[in-house]
C-alpha cells in the first residue's frame, strides 16, 4: 500500500490546521481571538500551499489509485487555497458577527477546502464521492452559518436538500459506471468502457452529468444557486461561487477525460447544449434582478455556461483555456463579492438601487466592483477578456461556431446588467454618506483579488503555460 | 521610431493612472495634466508622421514593435504604422488635444473625465497601430468602458440611455467580429493573428465570405452602417461636446478604418464579392443619413445624423474597389473626423452660451457671435463639400473613383450634396441668421482658448482643401497595398 | 471445474437493478411530494437505498472476488448517517426560525 | 421435500423486495411523517433482506445497525422536535404528484429500457454462500483505507456543524 | 506678362486675408486695401488684355499652365492650372474693372449700410469690414474661375462664387428675407451644381482628362463624341443653367435682390451670373459637336429671355426688373452660343457686364436716396435729385433695349443674326422681348425719375447729395456701355470676334432686316412705355391691370413656379425626410428596442420558474437529467443495439 503521506501533506496540514482551531477554541480558556484564528488558518493555508507546489510536475498516485498527484490537481489545489485564503481574510466582519463560532466556522471552512481540494485529485469513485458529499454537507453548514437568519438557514435547507437529490442522481450514474467497468478507478472504467459503448454508459454519463451539474449550476440543475446565494452569508457565497463551483469542474473535467474518453463526442455535444442553456438563462435571467447578490448569482450561472464552452471544445487547449478560465473567474468573482459585501456593510442593503452613487461615498469599492463587473463582461484588458478569448479560441478550433457565436452574443446582453450597477454607482448622486470602513485583512484581500483581475490577463502567457501543464496531465 | 510610436500610445494611458491617483483636491492640476500629456502625445503622433516613409513598403510599418506576448495562441504584441492609420492615429492625438482643449472648464469631477479621455486616447491609437488581430480586438473593446463612462457621466439628459445602447450595440457587433477573427486564425495556413503575415496569404473563397460578414458586422456597427446606425445619433446628442468629438472624429472611423484594414486587405475574394452589397448599403447610409437629418429638432441629431451620411461616401469610394475610390475614402476619413469635428465642437460652443440645442429656439446668434457664426459657416460648407475645403477632396475622389463602377449610387450621393447642402443652410439660417434676440443678448463670443482649438481644425480642413497633398501621399502609400488586389 | 448448471428460477443482475431502479424511483416520488423537509429526508434515504441495491447486485455480478460494490455501499451508508446528522440539525435550525419544517412555506427566496 | 436454494434464493429475494417496496411505497404514501419513518424501517429491513439474500451479509447487518439502529433513531428524534402547530397534509397537491409521478416513472423506465437492452461485462453471479466480510475488511483497510479516512473527517464535520447549527442558542 | 497671371486673382485673396485676420477692426482701410487690390488685378489685367490684343499669345493661348493638385494612387495627380487666352484675357478685364468700380461704389454706398445696420466703429456700418472681405473673397474666385484651364478647376471656383454669393446676399443677416434668399440661392445653383458636377465626372470616366484644350482636342478628333458627349455637355449646362439662373432653376436671382445693391451689380448683374454663359463659351468646342445639346441650349436660352422678360414687364421693385432683365439677358448669351454664335453670346456678355452694372448701381444711387427699393411707392421724379445717375442709367438703358448705336445693340443684334438663321422660333421669341425689354426699361426709367416724387418726403430732406465715390463709378462704367458694341460692329472690321476667334475668324454675318426689325421693336417698345408711364399719371397700366387681372397676377407670382418649388421642398422632399425620419424611430430603432424588450421579457417569465419552492428545484433537476440521459441514451436503446 502506498501510503507516502507527502503526496497528501497538503490536504493533511490544512485539515490539521482547521481541526487544530477547533479544539483550541474548545479547550483554550474564553476561546481564541479572532486574529489568532485568523493567524492560524492563513498559517494552515500557507503551508498547504508550499507543501502542494512541489508535487506540481508528477504524475502520480496516492493510496491504489484513489488519490491522483499531478499538476492538475496542483494547480486547482492552489487555486482553492487562494480562495480560501481570500474569503477567510475578507470574512473579519462575518467573523465577529457569529462570535460564538468563529473557530468552528474557519475549521469547517479549512475542511471544506480538504474536501474541494481532494474531489480535485480524486481519481477513485469513492474518494470522489466522500470528497463531494464532505464539500456539499460542510458547505450545508456555512450556508445556513446565519441560524438566527431565516433566509441563511433557508439557504441552508435548500442546499442541502438539493444537494443530497443529485448526489442521489451522481451516485446512480457512479454505480452504473462502476457496474460496466467492474472498477472504480477511473482510469480502469477508461479502459474497460472504451471497447463497449452502451446504453448504460450513456445512462451513467447523464446522470454523472447531472450530478456535476448541480455542483457547477449548469441549467437546468442550476436553480438552488439563485436562492442559496442571496440567503448565504455573503463571503460563503463567495466562496460557493468560486471555489466549490471551481471543484466541480475539477472532478467533472477528471471524470469526463479519464473515465470517459470513450464517449467524448457524446458528451461534447450535451455538454456544448448545457453550455448554450446555461450561457443565456443566466444572462436573460440576470437581466431582471434587483438584488446584487442574486444578480451575481445569475451572472456566475452564466460564468459557468462560459466554462461549459470549454470543456465542449474537448481539446487540451480547451481544458487549459477552462482552467484559465476558472482561475480568472475567481479572481474576478471574489472581487466582485468580497466587494460587495464591504458595500453591503456600509449601505445595509443589497438592492442594487441602493448602490446609487456608490463612487462617492466610496471610490475605491466602486472601483473594485466596477473593474470587476467589466471583468465579468468580458472587456479588456481585464482577466475576464482573456479567459473568454481563450474558450471561446478553443471552442472554434473545435468547430463549434454556433456555440461561440452564442457565447459572444451571450456576453453582450451581460454587458447590460453588468453596466447597470456600474450605471447606477457612477452616474446617480447618492442617497447617503459614509465612508466603508474596512478592516486591513479585508483591503488586503480585495486588493489581491482587483489585481489578479487587472493582471491575470496581461501575464496570461505565464499562466498559460502553467495551465497547458495541467491539462495534458489529464491525458498522461 | 518603435519608442516613439510606443510612447505615442501608452503615455496617454500613464497619463490617466497619474491624475487618478492624485492627491486630494487635484481638479485643477487634471486638465493641466491632460493638456501636456495629450500635446505631448500630439507631438510625437506629428514627429512620427515626419519621420514616414511612404515609400517604405507594406512590410516595414512604422514604428513597427513585435513581441511575443502569450505565445500559446500565437498572439504578440504587434503596434506599427503605415499610410493608412498614419493619418487616423495623428487624427486621434489631434482631436484628443482639442477635446482637453474645449472641455477646460469641466467643473464635474474633471479629474475622472480627463483621466477617462486620456484612457481612451491610448485605447483608440492602439485600435490604429495594432497589427495583430486579437491586440486589434482588444483595443478596440478597451475604448468601450471610458466611453461609456464619458457619455454616462457627463452626458445630457438621456445619456443613460445613450451610453446604454452605445456600449451594447458595439459589444454586440464586437462579439460578431471576434468570431470571425478566430476563424480567420483557424483558416490562416500560418496561424496566426499577425496581420501582415494574415495579408500574405489567400484563403478559400468560401471561408472568405463567412468571416467577411463575421467581421463586417463588427465594424457596421461603428461606421454605423444602416440598419445598426441608431446608436449613433443618441450617443452623439447626449454626450458632452468633446466627446462628440472624438466620437465622429475616431470612433467612427475605426469602423470604416477595420473595413480597409481587414475585410479589404485579408479578404479580397469575399470583398469582390459583397462589393455591390457595400455600394447600396453606402448609399442608403447617404441618403437616408441625410433625410433624416433634415427633420431633426436637435441641432446635435443633425450633425449626428449628417455623419451617418457622411460616412457613407467613405464606404462609397471603398466599395467601389477602385484605387481612386479608396483612396476618397481614406481621405474622406480623415476629412470627416475633422469636418464632423468642428461642428461638434461650434454646437457645443453655442449650447455652452444659450443652454439650447433646439433649433427651434435659437437663432440670430451670428450678431453677437460673430466669430463662432463664421467658424460654424465654414464648418457646414466644409461639411456639404465646398471646394477649398477638405471634404470637397474626399468627396470629389469618391465620386471620381465610383462613378464608372457604380453609376446610379454615385448619382444618388452627388445629388445627396445638395440635401446636405439644404439641411446645413437651413441649420446656419435658423441658427445663425435671423434678428437678433433680446434673450442673447449678454452672451459672448469665442474666447481665445476656443479659438486656438477651433482655428486649428478650420486651419487643417483649409489646409487639405488647399493643398490635397499634404495628406495624399502618405494615404497613397497606404492605398496602394489595397489597391493591387482589386 | 464445469460450469455450474444455470439455476432454475435465476435471481438475474437485472433483478437487482430494477429493485434499485424501483426504490430509487419511489425515493424521488417522496422526495418531490412529500411537504414535510423530514419526509423527504427519509425518502432520499429510499434512493440512496436504491443505489446501494444497486451497487450490491453489480458486486455480485460483475466481478467474481471482487465486492467493492459492497465496499462503496458501506461508504454510502456512512455517508447516508452524516447526511441524515446535517439534514436534521438544518431542519431544527429552520424550524428555529421558521417554527415550521413545510417546505412550502420555506421559499422566501425566490425570483 | 428438498427446496432448492435457488427456489430458497428466489424466494428469498422476492419476498425481501416485495417488503421493500410496500415500505418505500408506504413512505411515500403515509399521511403522518411519524408512519413514514416506521415505513421507512420496514423497507430498510426489506433491503437489508435482500442484501443477504444477493450475497452481502456484512452488508445486510450494517444496513440494520446503521440505518434501522442509528439513521432512524436520528429521523425520529428530528420528528420529535419539530412539531408541527398546524396539520397539514402531508404530501403535495395532485399536480405536484402527477409531475413528480411522470419525472419518478421516466427515470423508472429509462433505466428499465436501459437494464434489459444492454449488455453488461459478466452476469455471472458469485456465490451468495461466499462470506464477503473479509474480502469486504481487506477493501477497507487496505485498497479504500484514504475514503474511509476521509469519512471520519465527513462524520467529524457533520457533528460539529450539526452542534453548532441546531444546538439551542 | 502672361506669366504673371496668378497673381491677378491672388491680390483679392491677399486683401481678403488681410481684412480676415487683422483690419477687420479699421473699417476704412479694409474699402480701401480692397479696392487697391483690385486696381492691381485690373491694371495686371489690362496689361495682359494688352498683350493679348497685341497678338502676343501663341494661336490665341497666352499660357496653360498645370499644376498636380491632388496625388492619385497608380494615375497621374489631379491637376488644376491656369489658363490665358483671348476669352480669358477680356474676361479678366470685364471682371477686375467691374469690381474695382463696385469696390469703390461700394465704400460710400455701404458706409451706412442699410437702415436696421447698426453703426459701430467710427461711423462704418458693423458690416463694413465684412462686406469688403467677402467681396474681396469674390473677386478672387470670379478671377480664379476665368483663369481656369480644367473643368475642374472652374469647378473649384465656381462654388467659391456660389460661396460668397451666398454671404454677400446673406450679407444682413438679421433679416430672414436676406437669409431665406442667400440659402435659396445656393442651393438653386448647387442643385444645378449636381449636374455640373456629375457632368465632370461623367466626361472623366470617358475622357480621363479635365483639361479644356485635350477635351477639345478629343472632341475634334472624334475621341469622345455621339450621346455619351452630350449627355455631358447637358449635365455641364445644369451648372451653367443654375449659375445663370436659366429656366428653370432662375428662381434664386430675383430673390438674391435682398443683398446689398453693389453686390447684385456686381455678381448678380456682370460677374458671376455670366459665368455660365462663360463656361458654355469654354466648353463650345465640345459642345459644337452635339447638336442635341445645342438645340437644348439655345431653346432655353430663348425661352428664358423671353420668359424673364415677361416677369419683369410687371415688377414694381427697381432691383428685381433689374434681376429679370438680366435672367432675360442670359437667355440670350445662351442662345447666342445655343445657334452656335458663341462669340457674340459673349460679346453680349462683355457689353451686358457694363450696362447692367451700370444700371443696378444707379438703382443703388436711386435706393440710397429714397431708401426703397419700390419705384410706383417710394420714386419718381427723381432726375431733380440725382440728374447724373438719370442721364448715365439713360446710356445703359437704350444699350440694354438695343438702341442703336449703343453697345447692346451690337451684340444682341449679331445673337438675333444668327438665331434668325439658325432657329426661325427661337427668333421669334427673341423679337419678342427686345420689345419687352424696351418696354420695360423704358417703365423703369419714366417711373423713377419722370413725374412727381410719389414717396415720404422726409427721405429726401436729409439729402446733401451722393458721394463722389458712388458718381464716379457710373460715369466711368457709362464710357463703355456707350462704346464697346463699336468693336464688334460689322462695319468696323468686327473686331470683337477676330479677338476673340483669332486671326481667320469666319466673317460675322449681318442681316440688314434683323437690324431693321429688332430696332423698330425696340423703339416702339420705348415709345409705348412712354405713352404709358411718361406723362405722370399711371391710369392706362391701372386700368389694363384691372383687365387682365389674371395674366397680370400670374406674372407678379412669377408663374406660380416659386410656389411649385416651395412644394416640392417642403412637401415631397420634407415628407420624404419625414418618412425616414418615422422610419428610422420606428421601425429600425423599434425593432432594436423591441428585442430588447423580448429578451428582459424572456428573464422576467425563466425568473417566474424561480419560485422558491425547492420541489419545483428538484424537479427540474431530475427532469434534466432524465433529458440528458434520453438524448444520448435513448436513441441506442431504441436502435436496439446491443
Amino acid at each position: 500500500m502506498d501510503t507516502n503521506l507527502s503526496l497528501i501533506a497538503p490536504e493533511i496540514a490544512l485539515g490539521v490546521a482547521g481541526a487544530l482551531i477547533i479544539l483550541l477554541d474548545a479547550f483554550v480558556p474564553g476561546g481564541l481571538s479572532r486574529n489568532v484564528i485568523l493567524a492560524l488558518a492563513v498559517v494552515g493555508i500557507i503551508v498547504s500551499a508550499a507543501l502542494a507546489l512541489p508535487l506540481a510536475g508528477l504524475n502520480s498516485f496516492a493510496f491504489s489509485g484513489a488519490i491522483a498527484v499531478d499538476t492538475y490537481a496542483v494547480f486547482f489545489k492552489l487555486l482553492f487555497l487562494s480562495a480560501t485564503l481570500l474569503v477567510l481574510l475578507a470574512s473579519t466582519s462575518l467573523l465577529d458577527s457569529v462570535a460564538r463560532f468563529r473557530a468552528e466556522f474557519v475549521g469547517l471552512l479549512l475542511l471544506a477546502t480538504v474536501a474541494l481540494m481532494l474531489l480535485a485529485a480524486a481519481h477513485e469513485l469513492i474518494t470522489l464521492y466522500v470528497a463531494l458529499e464532505m464539500s456539499s454537507l460542510s458547505t450545508a453548514f456555512l450556508a445556513a452559518w446565519n441560524r438566527n437568519d431565516g433566509r441563511s438557514v433557508e439557504a441552508g435547507l435548500k442546499y442541502f436538500l438539493l444537494s443530497a437529490m443529485s448526489s442521489a442522481v451522481l451516485l446512480y450514474g457512479l454505480a452504473l459506471l462502476y457496474g460496466l467497468a467492474g472498477s472504480t478507478r477511473l482510469d480502469t472504467i477508461g479502459l474497460a468502457v472504451a471497447n463497449t459503448p452502451n446504453a448504460g454508459l450513456f445512462l451513467a454519463m447523464a446522470l454523472v452529468l447531472a450530478g456535476f451539474g448541480f455542483k457547477v449550476s449548469a441549467v437546468p440543475f442550476q436553480m438552488w444557486t439563485p436562492d442559496v446565494y442571496e440567503g448565504a452569508p455573503t463571503a460563503v457565497t463567495a466562496y460557493l461561487s468560486v471555489a466549490s463551483k471551481a471543484a466541480g469542474f475539477a472532478a467533472l473535467v477528471r471524470v469526463l477525460t479519464t473515465a470517459l474518453p470513450a464517449a467524448q463526442a457524446d458528451w461534447a455535444v450535451l455538454i456544448a447544449g448545457l453550455a448554450a442553456a446555461t450561457m443565456t438563462v443566466g444572462n436573460v435571467v440576470a437581466l431582471v434582478q434587483s438584488n446584487i447578490k442574486r444578480m451575481l448569482a445569475y451572472s456566475s450561472i452564466a460564468q459557468a455556461g462560459y466554462v461549459l464552452v470549454g470543456i465542449a471544445a474537448s481539446s487540451p487547449r480547451g481544458y487549459s483555456a477552462v482552467l484559465f478560465y476558472l482561475l480568472a473567474y475567481t479572481a474576478t468573482n471574489l472581487a466582485a463579492f468580497l466587494t460587495v459585501v464591504a458595500i453591503i456593510r456600509l449601505i445595509g442593503s443589497e438592492r442594487i438601487a441602493d448602490f446609487r452613487g456608490l463612487r462617492q461615498r466610496s471610490p475605491w469599492l466602486a472601483f473594485a466592483l466596477a473593474v470587476s463587473l467589466l471583468s465579468l463582461a468580458g472587456l479588456p484588458p481585464f482577466a475576464g477578456f482573456f479567459s473568454k478569448l481563450y474558450v471561446f479560441s478553443a471552442a472554434v478550433q473545435s468547430g463549434l461556431i454556433w456555440l461561440v457565436l452564442l457565447g459572444v452574443l451571450n456576453s453582450a446582453i451581460s454587458l447590460y446588467y453588468y453596466a447597470q450597477v456600474i450605471h447606477d454607482m457612477y452616474m446617480v448622486p447618492p442617497e447617503g454618506g459614509g465612508i466603508a470602513p474596512l478592516t486591513v485583512s479585508h483591503a488586503v484581500s480585495l486588493a489581491v483579488a482587483v489585481a489578479g483581475v487587472l493582471l491575470l490577463g496581461v501575464l496570461s502567457g505565464a499562466v498559460l503555460r502553467f495551465d497547458d501543464l495541467a491539462a495534458l496531465a489529464l491525458a498522461r | 521610431m518603435d519608442l516613439l510610436l510606443n510612447l505615442a500610445i501608452w503615455l496617454p494611458l500613464a497619463g490617466a493612472v497619474l491624475i487618478a491617483v492624485l492627491p486630494g483636491n487635484a481638479d485643477r492640476s487634471a486638465r493641466w495634466i491632460a493638456a501636456v500629456i495629450s500635446g505631448v502625445a500630439l507631438l510625437l503622433a506629428l514627429a512620427l508622421a515626419w519621420g514616414y516613409d511612404p515609400n517604405a513598403g507594406v512590410a516595414s510599418p512604422l514604428g513597427l514593435t513585435s513581441v511575443p506576448w502569450i505565445p500559446q495562441l500565437g498572439i504578440g504584441y504587434v503596434v506599427g504604422l503605415d499610410g493608412l492609420s498614419l493619418p487616423m492615429f495623428v487624427l486621434n492625438a489631434l482631436l484628443v488635444f482639442l477635446a482637453v482643449l474645449i472641455s477646460w472648464n469641466t467643473t464635474l469631477r474633471p479629474r475622472e473625465y480627463f483621466a477617462l479621455v486620456l484612457a481612451l486616447e491610448t485605447a483608440v491609437a492602439g485600435v490604429f497601430s495594432a497589427l495583430d488581430f486579437i491586440l486589434f480586438f482588444l483595443f478596440w473593446e478597451l475604448e468601450l468602458a471610458p466611453m461609456f463612462l464619458l457619455i454616462g457621466i457627463w452626458g445630457g439628459a438621456r445619456r443613460e440611455y445613450a451610453a446604454m445602447k452605445f456600449i451594447l450595440y458595439t459589444v454586440a457587433g464586437s462579439a460578431f467580429m471576434l468570431l470571425g477573427i478566430f476563424i480567420l486564425y483557424l483558416a490562416s495556413p500560418a496561424h496566426t493573428f499577425d496581420m501582415l503575415q494574415l495579408g500574405s496569404q489567400r484563403l478559400a473563397p468560401a471561408v472568405q465570405s463567412l468571416i467577411w460578414i463575421l467581421l463586417f458586422i463588427g465594424f457596421a456597427v461603428k461606421v454605423p452602417i444602416f440598419p445598426l446606425h441608431t446608436w449613433l445619433p443618441d450617443a452623439h446628442t447626449e454626450a458632452p461636446t468633446a466627446i462628440s468629438v472624438l466620437l465622429a472624429g475616431v470612433l467612427l472611423k475605426m469602423g470604416a478604418y477595420g473595413i480597409l484594414r481587414a475585410n479589404f486587405t485579408l479578404l479580397p475574394d469575399a470583398t469582390h464579392q459583397f462589393a455591390l452589397l457595400l455600394g447600396i448599403l453606402a448609399v442608403i447610409n447617404i441618403v437616408y443619413g441625410a433625410l433624416v437629418a433634415m427633420v431633426q429638432g436637435d441641432l446635435k441629431r443633425v450633425i449626428a445624423n449628417s455623419s451617418i451620411s457622411h460616412m457613407g461616401y467613405v464606404l462609397l469610394g471603398a466599395s467601389s474597389l477602385t484605387a481612386i475610390g479608396i483612396q476618397g475614402a481614406v481621405f474622406q476619413m480623415f476629412t470627416h473626423g475633422t469636418i464632423t469635428g468642428l461642428l461638434f465642437i461650434m454646437v457645443g460652443l453655442i449650447y455652452d452660451r444659450t443652454h439650447t440645442r433646439a433649433i427651434a429656439d435659437l437663432g440670430g446668434l451670428a450678431a453677437r457671435m460673430p466669430k463662432i457664426a463664421a467658424i460654424f459657416i465654414v464648418a457646414a460648407l466644409a461639411s456639404l463639400g465646398l471646394p477649398g475645403l477638405s471634404g470637397f477632396v474626399s468627396e470629389f475622389l469618391v465620386f471620381l473613383g465610383s462613378f464608372p463602377v457604380w453609376g446610379v449610387q454615385t448619382i444618388l450621393g452627388v445629388f445627396t450634396i445638395v440635401l446636405t447642402a439644404g439641411y446645413m443652410l437651413w441649420v446656419v439660417e435658423r441658427v445663425l441668421f435671423g434678428p437678433e434676440r433680446p434673450e442673447w443678448a449678454h452672451l459672448g463670443d469665442a474666447t481665445g482658448r476656443e479659438m486656438f482649438a477651433v482655428g486649428v481644425l478650420v486651419a487643417v480642413i483649409v489646409l487639405i482643401g488647399v493643398f490635397p497633398a499634404v495628406l495624399g501621399n502618405v494615404v497613397i502609400a497606404g492605398t496602394t497595398p489595397i489597391a493591387l488586389r482589386y | 471445474m464445469p460450469p455450474a448448471a444455470p439455476p432454475l428460477y435465476p435471481i438475474t443482475l437485472q433483478h437487482g437493478l430494477i429493485l434499485g431502479a424501483l426504490l430509487f424511483a419511489i425515493g424521488i416520488v417522496g422526495a418531490l411530494t412529500k411537504r414535510n423537509a423530514i419526509a423527504i429526508l427519509m425518502s432520499i434515504e429510499l434512493m440512496l437505498n436504491g443505489v446501494i441495491v444497486t451497487f450490491v447486485a453489480f458486486a455480485r455480478h460483475a466481478i467474481p472476488s471482487d465486492l467493492t460494490g459492497q465496499v462503496f455501499g458501506i461508504f454510502i451508508m456512512t455517508v447516508a448517517a452524516a447526511e441524515a446528522a446535517v439534514g436534521l440539525a438544518i431542519v431544527i435550525a429552520v424550524h428555529r426560525v421558521r417554527r415550521t419544517v413545510e417546505v412550502d412555506a420555506i421559499d422566501t427566496l425566490q425570483g | 421435500m428438498v427446496i432448492p436454494v435457488d427456489f430458497l434464493v428466489a424466494g428469498g429475494f422476492y419476498t425481501f423486495a416485495l417488503i421493500a417496496i410496500i415500505g418505500a411505497i408506504g413512505v411515500v404514501a403515509a399521511e403522518r411523517v411519524f408512519h413514514s419513518a416506521l415505513f421507512l424501517v420496514l423497507a430498510l429491513g426489506g433491503v437489508a433482506g435482500v442484501f443477504i439474500v444477493l450475497g452481502a451479509d456484512f452488508l445486510g447487518a450494517v444496513e440494520i445497525l446503521v440505518y434501522v439502529g442509528a439513521i432512524m433513531v436520528l429521523i425520529l428524534f428530528g420528528i420529535m422536535l419539530t412539531p408541527q402547530h398546524v396539520q397539514i397534509p402531508e404530501t403535495g397537491g395532485p399536480a405536484r404528484v402527477v409531475s413528480a409521478l411522470v419525472v419518478s416513472g421516466a427515470v423508472f423506465l429509462l433505466s428499465l429500457a436501459v437494464f434489459l437492452t444492454s449488455r453488461w461485462p459478466n452476469s455471472t453471479p458469485t456465490p451468495s454462500d461466499v462470506p464477503s466480510t473479509p474480502f469486504i475488511a481487506s477493501g477497507l483497510l487496505y485498497t479504500y483505507a484514504f475514503p474511509f479516512e476521509l469519512a471520519s473527517v465527513l462524520l467529524l464535520i457533520a457533528m460539529i456543524g450539526a452542534i453548532v447549527i441546531a444546538r439551542e442558542p | 506678362m502672361a506669366q504673371y497671371a496668378w497673381l491677378i486673382p491672388l491680390l483679392p485673396l491677399i486683401s481678403f486675408a488681410l481684412i480676415a485676420f487683422g483690419l477687420r477692426r479699421s473699417p476704412a482701410a479694409s474699402g480701401w486695401v480692397t479696392a487697391l487690390a483690385v486696381l492691381g488685378s485690373l491694371i495686371l489685367s489690362l496689361s495682359i488684355f494688352a498683350q493679348a490684343l497685341g497678338g502676343g499669345c501663341v494661336q490665341s493661348v497666352c499660357i496653360d499652365q498645370s499644376y498636380d493638385w491632388i496625388p492619385l494612387v497608380g494615375s497621374p495627380s489631379l491637376a488644376i492650372g491656369i489658363r490665358v487666352d483671348a476669352l480669358t484675357a477680356l474676361m479678366l478685364v470685364v471682371v477686375t474693372s467691374v469690381s474695382f468700380l463696385v469696390q469703390v461704389y461700394s465704400t460710400g454706398y455701404m458706409r451706412h449700410g442699410a437702415d436696421d445696420d447698426p453703426v459701430e466703429t467710427n461711423g462704418y456700418a458693423r458690416s463694413y469690414a465684412r462686406y469688403f472681405a467677402s467681396m474681396s473673397l469674390f473677386t478672387f474666385s470670379m478671377l480664379g474661375l476665368v483663369l481656369a484651364n480644367s473643368l475642374l478647376t472652374i469647378y473649384l471656383f465656381w462654388e467659391g462664387v456660389g460661396l460668397c454669393s451666398y454671404l454677400l446676399i446673406g450679407h444682413w443677416h438679421w433679416r430672414p428675407e436676406a437669409a431665406a434668399a442667400a440659402k435659396k440661392a445656393f442651393l438653386v445653383t448647387r442643385l444645378g451644381d449636381f449636374g455640373f458636377l456629375l457632368g465632370i465626372l461623367y466626361l472623366f470616366s470617358q475622357a480621363h482628362t479635365f483639361q479644356f484644350d485635350q477635351l477639345a482636342q478629343m472632341a475634334a478628333s472624334g475621341l469622345i463624341g455621339g450621346t455619351a458627349l452630350t449627355i455631358a455637355m447637358l449635365l455641364i449646362f445644369c451648372g451653367a443653367a443654375g449659375k445663370s439662373a436659366q429656366f428653370p432653376l432662375h428662381v434664386w436671382l430675383p430673390d438674391a435682390m435682398e443683398g446689398p445693391t453693389p453686390v447684385s451689380a456686381l455678381i448678380h448683374a456682370a460677374t458671376m451670373v455670366a459665368a455660365g454663359v462663360y463656361l458654355m463659351a469654354r466648353v463650345f468646342p465640345l459642345l459644337v459637336h452635339s447638336d442635341l445639346a445645342l438645340q437644348i441650349v439655345a431653346t432655353i436660352g430663348a425661352f428664358t429671355a423671353i420668359f424673364a422678360a415677361s416677369m419683369g414687364l410687371v415688377a414694381t421693385d427697381i432691383k428685381r426688373v433689374m434681376a429679370y432683365s438680366t435672367i432675360s439677358q442670359l437667355g440670350y448669351m445662351m442662345l447666342g452660343i445655343g445657334v452656335g454664335a458663341a462669340t457674340a453670346g459673349v460679346f453680349h456678355l462683355f457689353n451686358h457686364a457694363f450696362f447692367k452694372a451700370l444700371l443696378f448701381l444707379g438703382a443703388g444711387s436711386v435706393i440710397h436716396l429714397v431708401n426703397s427699393n419700390e419705384m410706383f411707392a417710394s420714386m419718381g421724379g427723381l432726375r431733380r435729385y440725382r440728374p447724373v445717375t438719370m442721364l448715365t442709367m439713360w446710356i445703359a438703358a437704350l444699350s440694354l433695349a438695343g438702341i442703336p448705336p449703343f453697345s447692346g445693340f451690337w451684340s444682341k443684334d449679331e445673337i438675333l443674326a444668327a438665331a434668325a438663321t439658325r432657329a426661325m422660333p427661337l427668333y421669334l421669341a427673341a423679337l419678342v422681348t427686345v420689345f419687352m425689354t424696351a418696354f420695360y426699361m423704358g417703365r423703369v426709367m419714366f417711373v423713377t425719375f419722370y413725374g412727381e416724387f410719389r414717396g415720404d418726403r422726409h427721405t429726401l430732406e436729409h439729402d446733401h447729395g451722393e458721394p463722389m465715390s458712388m458718381t464716379i463709378p457710373l460715369i466711368i462704367l457709362a464710357i463703355p456701355s456707350l462704346f464697346t458694341g463699336l468693336w464688334g460692329a460689322p462695319f468696323l472690321g468686327s473686331g470683337f470676334a477676330a479677338f476673340i476667334e483669332g486671326p481667320g475668324a469666319p466673317e460675322v454675318a449681318t442681316r440688314l432686316d434683323v437690324v431693321v426689325l429688332s430696332s423698330a421693336l425696340a423703339f416702339l417698345g420705348g415709345l409705348l412705355s412712354w405713352g404709358m408711364y411718361g406723362r405722370g399719371s399711371f391710369t392706362i397700366p391701372e386700368r389694363l391691370t384691372a383687365q387682365l387681372s389674371w395674366p397680370h397676377h400670374v406674372l407678379m407670382d412669377r408663374y406660380h413656379l416659386d410656389h411649385l418649388y416651395n412644394w416640392i421642398a417642403s412637401r415631397v422632399v420634407l415628407g420624404l425626410a419625414w418618412l425616414a425620419g418615422q422610419f428610422d424611430t420606428l421601425i429600425v430603432d423599434g425593432a432594436v428596442n423591441g428585442i430588447g424588450a423580448r429578451t428582459v421579457q424572456l428573464g422576467s417569465v425563466l425568473r417566474r420558474l424561480q419560485t422558491g419552492q425547492v420541489q419545483t428545484y428538484g424537479w427540474v433537476l431530475f427532469a434534466g437529467a432524465v433529458f440528458l440521459a434520453l438524448l444520448v441514451a435513448l436513441p441506442i436503446v431504441t436502435a436496439g443495439h446491443l
